[in-house]
């Protein structure tokens, strides 16, 4: 305790990792693939996984969100539907400009995340409960809108949003590294994110401290929302069909990289950057799957061992520092 | 500074009841500026109740409270906080995984989607620490802070702020008498610029130290307000309890028996060292020390929850090695650990089922757990601890601290021990509780338990042992008998060197 | 591409399929790896779980992995339609199996999901004489299949006036949901049921099921579609009363072996439409294997 | 705070009910349905929703353990496949009399359970994660044991267990009463009930009490394996097929149950009743709304009103008297 102590892990980077475990067993997946199979360390399959991991990981971002605080969002996966279906309504070629669709899907996606955080705030039914609902609600809402049948022809403009390049990378990593970036920051480095921890690691203690909880809860369920929303938007813009049963058990593939990456469920812990981790090594592994021709069936078996292994010894790491 | 006649703070007619419940009836209270009003009562009278109303964390049933003529009536916590109102909790509420800069300043950044400059902040909070002459590491997070530590941030948060009125809910129950000098030259400090305190401590001697005013509440009545320097000791005591109180300190013969457990040579790195004594049946060994001199790690490893390096542990003359908790209560040791809240009690869960928590094994008929033998064994312990609840199906969280710090020891006993460990049992327990766990114990040890106390109350420390262990960090300085036993002795021996 | 390496190295098909879930679909996967063996062609196989983005995404990285030729059985008309795109932008042949996309691949070999439909919805008209109460079981909403096989059923309920449909929900392909709905249906209908359409065969097992515990099964007829070994032997055993015999194997070997005309550039058919057959007591003996 | 009060709640009789406002929201829901459709109240329809509740209300039983002890478990589903499967393949024809599916089948859950139990306890990897994996694992399994087609043809003894009647009420009521009644005699009146109370209310003092935690968390998985076993058995019989994907998201209908059941994901509180409850809630709502044959889409938009309504006509209840 003397005073040099002070400047120990003082700020703290913005992109820190606490969890280097998880960065090995990633990279023991990848090298463990690149030595069975030539085809995966290549530029051109980076950036396949890249775009494959991006839908997910934007949602796995918003869910980190809601889970920090304590929550859970189950809805996202239908927020990806509606959204998506909503979009692609006003996406047809020569009706509106491209920013409409964008607009009114992402409209779709913030309000019903503003409708789970008015529920979650203002009852005392468990989020589960509140985001099960509207996970079936949106998932019915997206047949209605549809009438049960993909929305396609959609505009060029649109379908450049989810499956365009620029400089030769694909839009979706570009939005998925600018969206990384700012959820990280808000994250981090602004008092939102820091009520965020505060309230997902003792309520109490911040409501006694002044920390407005119904805001921050209906700020992070909202924000979730929304980033379903553009998820949704992007995956209807790269299969260039609105689907009212896209995005079906999403919400367990981004609950999975958020808790892989280090997000407790019962709140107060977890980083982006262990997120979009946790995303990759979820997309890493079943691209290699692929290229080594496992079979769909082991496949499974496969994964299963894999995503318990890597945590195993992301956690036998963090017990060694403890 | 002599305390002023303008009121800052008024409460009249407050009165509030949880699930049927009176906590609080037609309560009122006076604070003037400058003062240090001492709020005193019983365990569950009420106290906590009514700085959380004023601080704006409970809402009254009935009655209203004025900050300089103003009313607070549906005002916020941030309001009320901006105002002028701040408080030390009881119940230490840090939140885990942030720091201790991070800890003191939430709730107090700018804005919500302001930038946040952990750098500046660390530096911020390292000036208001050093302010206060503490000595914490403004990164460390919360959750790695000893109880004592946690105390310290939350007294400087409270002080922090540029309150009018800070309530410190028993801000010293955590701490040894080191830090609570430092709490109280704050306060004098505070007093000086026209700040008022109100206080609120069981420890009797606390009182006399600093308050200038002293308010009782009984049962969530409100008795009386008082000058302190008018009111006795044991007048004060008959206020708070109703009667008149008997000695603090019963009359025990020392009638030491056979040794129940000995230890040699125990070291755990980090924490202790080449620590060796021993207890026997009927004694009571005290183990002083200041706060992190390592007295908790000992009764931790004697437990099972952690494992020493070396050293040798026997009990009942046999070499023993205690990996778990269970197996410890196998032997016969029961542990009242000092953080009672962490690892004490399940909050969610009844008086009934906390008591037996430790001992439901024996009253299993037929493969289920009998009611009749349950509730028998719990009915008893909730009349010889006298336990105030609503009944023994009442959630143990619901319960104030002193009572729920019964129910732990109630657990403990229930799984009849042959050696107690009591670390700090009467913090945060109310003078009469206090009694009671003195004569307790003084039970138990006519009955041939052994006794392991640990306290940093050194009053209680001599009144209660036979023998007196002093550690300073982590080394073991002195052993000597009670009767040798002074409190300037004791700390003499347990300043570090 | 290694088919320009000559023919000492392997040719390579890649395969992404509906679902390695459902009896069909392994049936025709199981067929092209036979005929894969016995053309000595390397067959990789994915599954793409009913999700369109995932076809697409697999259909990337077989372009990726630089296969000869790509079998897809695709999981939506309109959303497994990138695939096709960036497949034949990749200047690999892509043939669609079983289903249709909005995008004309190089091939297809398959049938009209409707189709099937159409001669399920006919069989029961035909029994009831053309007039009566039924009931139609659907797969799971928004899916192809479902809305394929919805439109089929539609179309000669138009044709025949005398027919009135009770109610249509999805039993979501699944026995067990099927059987709970069919429960429910009894509860609400009762003898009024006089035929029960299921869009599949394991819904149309279901409502055999519940039909047969409710003391039913002989007044009501019961018709589902993909002939799965199940429906074959209810149908021999009378308890269902026909099913759509949709020829996997065929499909599955016709697939690859136009894949590998098309990698060849040997002539091909750029459809290969393979007939369903009715399934009932008379001919459930006969069928092919 | 009188000595009379002292009996006030007593021990608490084994069926007690904590959560009269869902009672309150299951009895209007029925009220509701009895008054549109006159099929509703009827001693045959009854039946038919207690059967078709029971399959979820066996896996949501098992859950409640899991979840009471401050756990989760997302495999439930997939055991259902891979030991229904596993009995199916032993329950032809003349081939072995009865028990051997069962128990072989049960034993399969059981494994299951164990296995998830055994890393839960002994890594620090997050439950989720852990089940999560053995849910994927699962999948497999059941697809490669029955290379991804059904495993028919059982025998007429198997097919009673979940498909035959005693004294003129279906077996599976049977098995769902006296199962649910052995839960809740484990739950409220064993020392291993209690454990789990203690374990999920703060693991740390149940720890230093003596709960054994490797034990009771053990238990509670192997326990819920052999609940989705059972369950998986059932479904099995009643449908006469092993199916490799049948049980497809039961794990978040069973977890629905207990959670409206009042079970709280954060460990510590539920009652066998109220899963009970929350399963015949779900169960009644699908029912009613096929019986007014309310469209599909609406179907799900409807479902997920209802069941955030009752969850928050229960919780203002709660509020009221606390
Ligand atoms: N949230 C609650 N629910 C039910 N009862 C409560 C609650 N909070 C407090 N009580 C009850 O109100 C009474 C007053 O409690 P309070 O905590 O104010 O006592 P206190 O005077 O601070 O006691 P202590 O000295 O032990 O801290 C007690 O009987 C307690 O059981
Ligand atoms: N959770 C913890 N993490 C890190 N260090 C700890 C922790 N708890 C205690 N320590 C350290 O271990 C040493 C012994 O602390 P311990 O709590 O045993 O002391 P103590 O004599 O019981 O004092 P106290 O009066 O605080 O109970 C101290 O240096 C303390 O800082
Ligand atoms: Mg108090
Ligand atoms: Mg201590």
């Amino acid at each position: 305790m003397e005073n040099n102590v002070l400047t120990y892990r003082a700020a703290g980077p913005l992109l820190s990792l606490r969890r280097y475990g998880l960065l090995l067993a990633f990279l023991a997946v990848c090298i463990g693939l690149s030595l069975t199979t030539p085809r995966f360390l290549t530029w051109q399959n980076a950036t396949i996984i890249l775009t494959q991991v991006s839908i997910n990981a934007l949602l796995a971002f918003g869910v980190t969100f809601v889970i920090i605080t304590g929550g859970i969002d189950l809805s996202v996966g239908s927020v990806v539907a509606v959204s998506g279906v909503v979009a692609a309504s006003f996406a047809h070629p020569d009706t509106y400009p491209v920013i409409v669709p964008v607009v009114v899907g992402l409209l779709t996606g913030l309000a019903f995340g503003a409708f789970n955080g008015f529920v979650v705030t203002s009852s005392k039914v468990p989020p589960f409960i509140v985001t099960l609902g509207t996970m079936t609600i949106g998932r019915g809402l997206a047949l209605i809108l549809s009438k049960g049948r993909p929305v396609s022809n959609l505009s060029d403009a649109f379908n450049f949003l989810g499956g365009g390049k620029v400089l030769g990378v694909p839009m979706l990593i570009w939005i998925l590294i600018a969206v990384f970036a700012l959820c990280a920051v808000i994250l981090r480095k602004t008092v939102l994110g820091r009520y965020m921890y505060a309230v997902g690691g003792n309520e109490q203690a911040s409501r006694a401290s002044g920390v407005p909880l119904r805001t921050v809860k209906m700020a992070v369920y909202t924000l979730c929302g929304g980033l379903a929303a553009l998820s949704g938007i992007l995956l209807t813009s790269r299969i260039t069909t609105g689907q009212p049963n896209a995005g079906l058990s999403f919400e367990l593939d981004a609950i999975t990289a958020a808790i892989i990456g280090g997000t407790s469920t019962s709140g107060g812990t977890g980083t982006m950057t262990g997120t979009l981790l946790g995303a990759l090594l979820i997309g890493v592994i079943s691209n290699g799957l692929d290229l080594l021709n496992v079979s769909s069936y082991y496949q499974q078996v496969v994964m299963g061992v894999i995503i318990i292994g890597a945590v195993v010894l992301d956690s036998l790491n963090q017990t060694k520092k403890a | 500074m002599e305390a002023s006649q303008e009121v800052v703070l008024r409460v009249r007619e407050l009165s509030k009841s949880f699930a049927g419940i009176r906590a609080l009836d037609d309560v009122q209270l006076d604070v003037r500026r400058g003062e240090v009003h001492a709020l005193m009562g019983e365990n569950g009278a009420g106290k906590s109740t009514l700085m959380k109303i004023l601080v704006g964390l409970v809402t009254p049933d009935t009655g209203e409270v004025w900050l300089e003529n103003q009313s607070l009536a549906g005002l916020s916590l941030r309001e009320i906080r901006d105002r002028g109102l701040s408080m030390i909790h009881q119940e230490m509420l840090l939140v885990p995984e942030l720091t201790v800069a991070q800890n003191l300043f939430l709730g107090r950044e700018s804005r919500l989607l302001g930038w946040l400059d952990n750098r500046k902040l660390n530096a911020r909070a390292a000036e208001v620490l050093s302010r206060m002459g503490l000595n914490l590491d403004p990164a460390r997070k919360a959750r790695d802070l000893s109880i004592a530590e946690m105390q310290l941030v939350e007294i400087a948060r409270a002080i922090s702020t540029d309150a009018r009125v800070i309530i410190m809910d028993e801000p010293t129950s955590a701490l040894s008498d080191r830090e609570v000098a430092v709490l109280f030259g704050l306060i004098k400090g505070l007093k000086a610029r026209g700040v008022a305190v109100i206080y609120i401590s069981h420890k009797m001697e606390e009182i006399s130290a600093i308050a200038d005013t002293v308010t009782v509440l009984r049962d969530g009545r409100y008795i009386a307000t008082h000058p302190a320097a008018e009111l006795s000791e044991s007048k004060l005591i008959a206020l708070m309890v109703g009667r008149e109180l008997g000695t603090l300190f019963p009359e025990t013969v020392s009638a030491a028996g056979a040794e129940v457990l000995s230890v040699s040579g125990l070291t755990r790195a980090g924490a202790f060292s080449d620590i060796s004594f021993a207890i026997h049946a009927g004694e009571v060994l005290g183990m002083g020390g200041l706060m992190g001199a390592g007295r908790t790690e000992i009764a931790r490893v004697l437990y099972g929850l952690d494992q020493p390096d070396s050293g040798g542990i026997r009990f009942d003359g046999q070499a023993v090695r205690i990996r778990t908790p269970r197996e410890a209560i196998r032997l016969g040791i029961g542990y009242v650990g000092e953080d009672r809240k962490a690892s004490g009690f399940i909050p969610k869960m009844s008086v009934r089922e906390n008591l037996t928590l430790g001992s439901l094994t024996t009253h299993v008929r037929k493969g289920l757990v009998s009611a009749s033998s349950e509730g028998e064994a719990v009915t008893r312990m909730i009349e010889s601890l006298k336990i105030k609840a609503s009944g023994p199906e009442q959630e143990v969280v619901q319960l104030s601290g002193g009572n729920q710090q019964k129910v732990v020891i109630g657990k403990v006993l229930l799984a009849l021990p042959r050696l107690i460990i009591l670390d700090e049992p009467t913090r945060g327990i109310d003078i009469g509780a206090k009694a009671e766990i003195y004569r307790l114990i003084a039970r138990l040890k006519a009955e041939g338990c052994a006794i392991l106390l640990i306290s940093s109350e050194l009053p209680e420390l001599i009144g209660l042992s036979d023998r007196i262990l002093i550690l300073a960090q982590g080394k073991q300085k002195a052993l000597l008998p009670a009767s040798e036993a002074s409190q300037e002795r004791l700390l003499h021996y347990a300043m570090p060197a | 591409q290694s088919s320009e390496k000559g023919g000492a190295q392997k040719l390579v098909i890649g395969a992404t399929m509906l679902s390695m879930q459902n009896e069909f679909i392994v049936n025709v996967n199981d067929a092209m790896a036979k005929k894969a063996e016995a053309e000595g062609v390397e067959l990789i196989t994915v599954d793409a779980e009913r999700s369109a983005l995932k076809q697409v995404e697999q259909v990337e990285s077989f372009i990726a992995q630089h296969v000869d030729a790509i079998l897809l059985n695709p999981c939506e008309v309109e959303a497994s339609s990138p695939a096709v795109a960036k497949a034949l932008a990749a200047h690999i042949p892509i043939i669609n199996v079983n289903s249709e996309t909005s995008t004309q691949p190089t091939a297809f070999v398959g049938s009209d999901d409707a189709e099937s439909a159409r001669i399920a919805m006919k069989f029961i008209a035909d029994k009831l004489g053309g007039k009566g109460n039924i009931l139609m079981m659907q797969g799971y909403m928004g899916q192809a299949a479902q809305l394929k096989r919805e439109q089929g059923a539609k179309e000669i309920l138009k044709q025949y006036p005398g027919l009135t449909l009770l109610a249509s929900q999805t039993g979501e392909w699944d026995r067990a949901k099927a059987l709970s709905l069919m429960e429910n249906w009894i509860q609400s209908y009762g003898s009024k049921i006089q035929a029960v359409f299921c869009q599949n065969d394991e819904m149309g097992m279901g409502a055999v099921k519940a039909l047969t515990d409710a003391g039913l099964k002989n007044k009501v007829i019961v018709v589902s579609i993909d002939a799965i070994p199940d429906a074959i032997q209810a149908v021999k055993n009378g308890t269902l009363d026909a099913t759509v015999f949709q020829n996997a194997s065929e499909q599955g070997a016709k697939a690859v072996e136009t894949a590998i005309k098309a990698i060849k550039k040997q002539a091909f058919d750029k459809q290969t439409l393979i007939p369903f057959q009715l399934v009932t007591k008379q001919n459930a003996d006969k069928l092919p294997q």
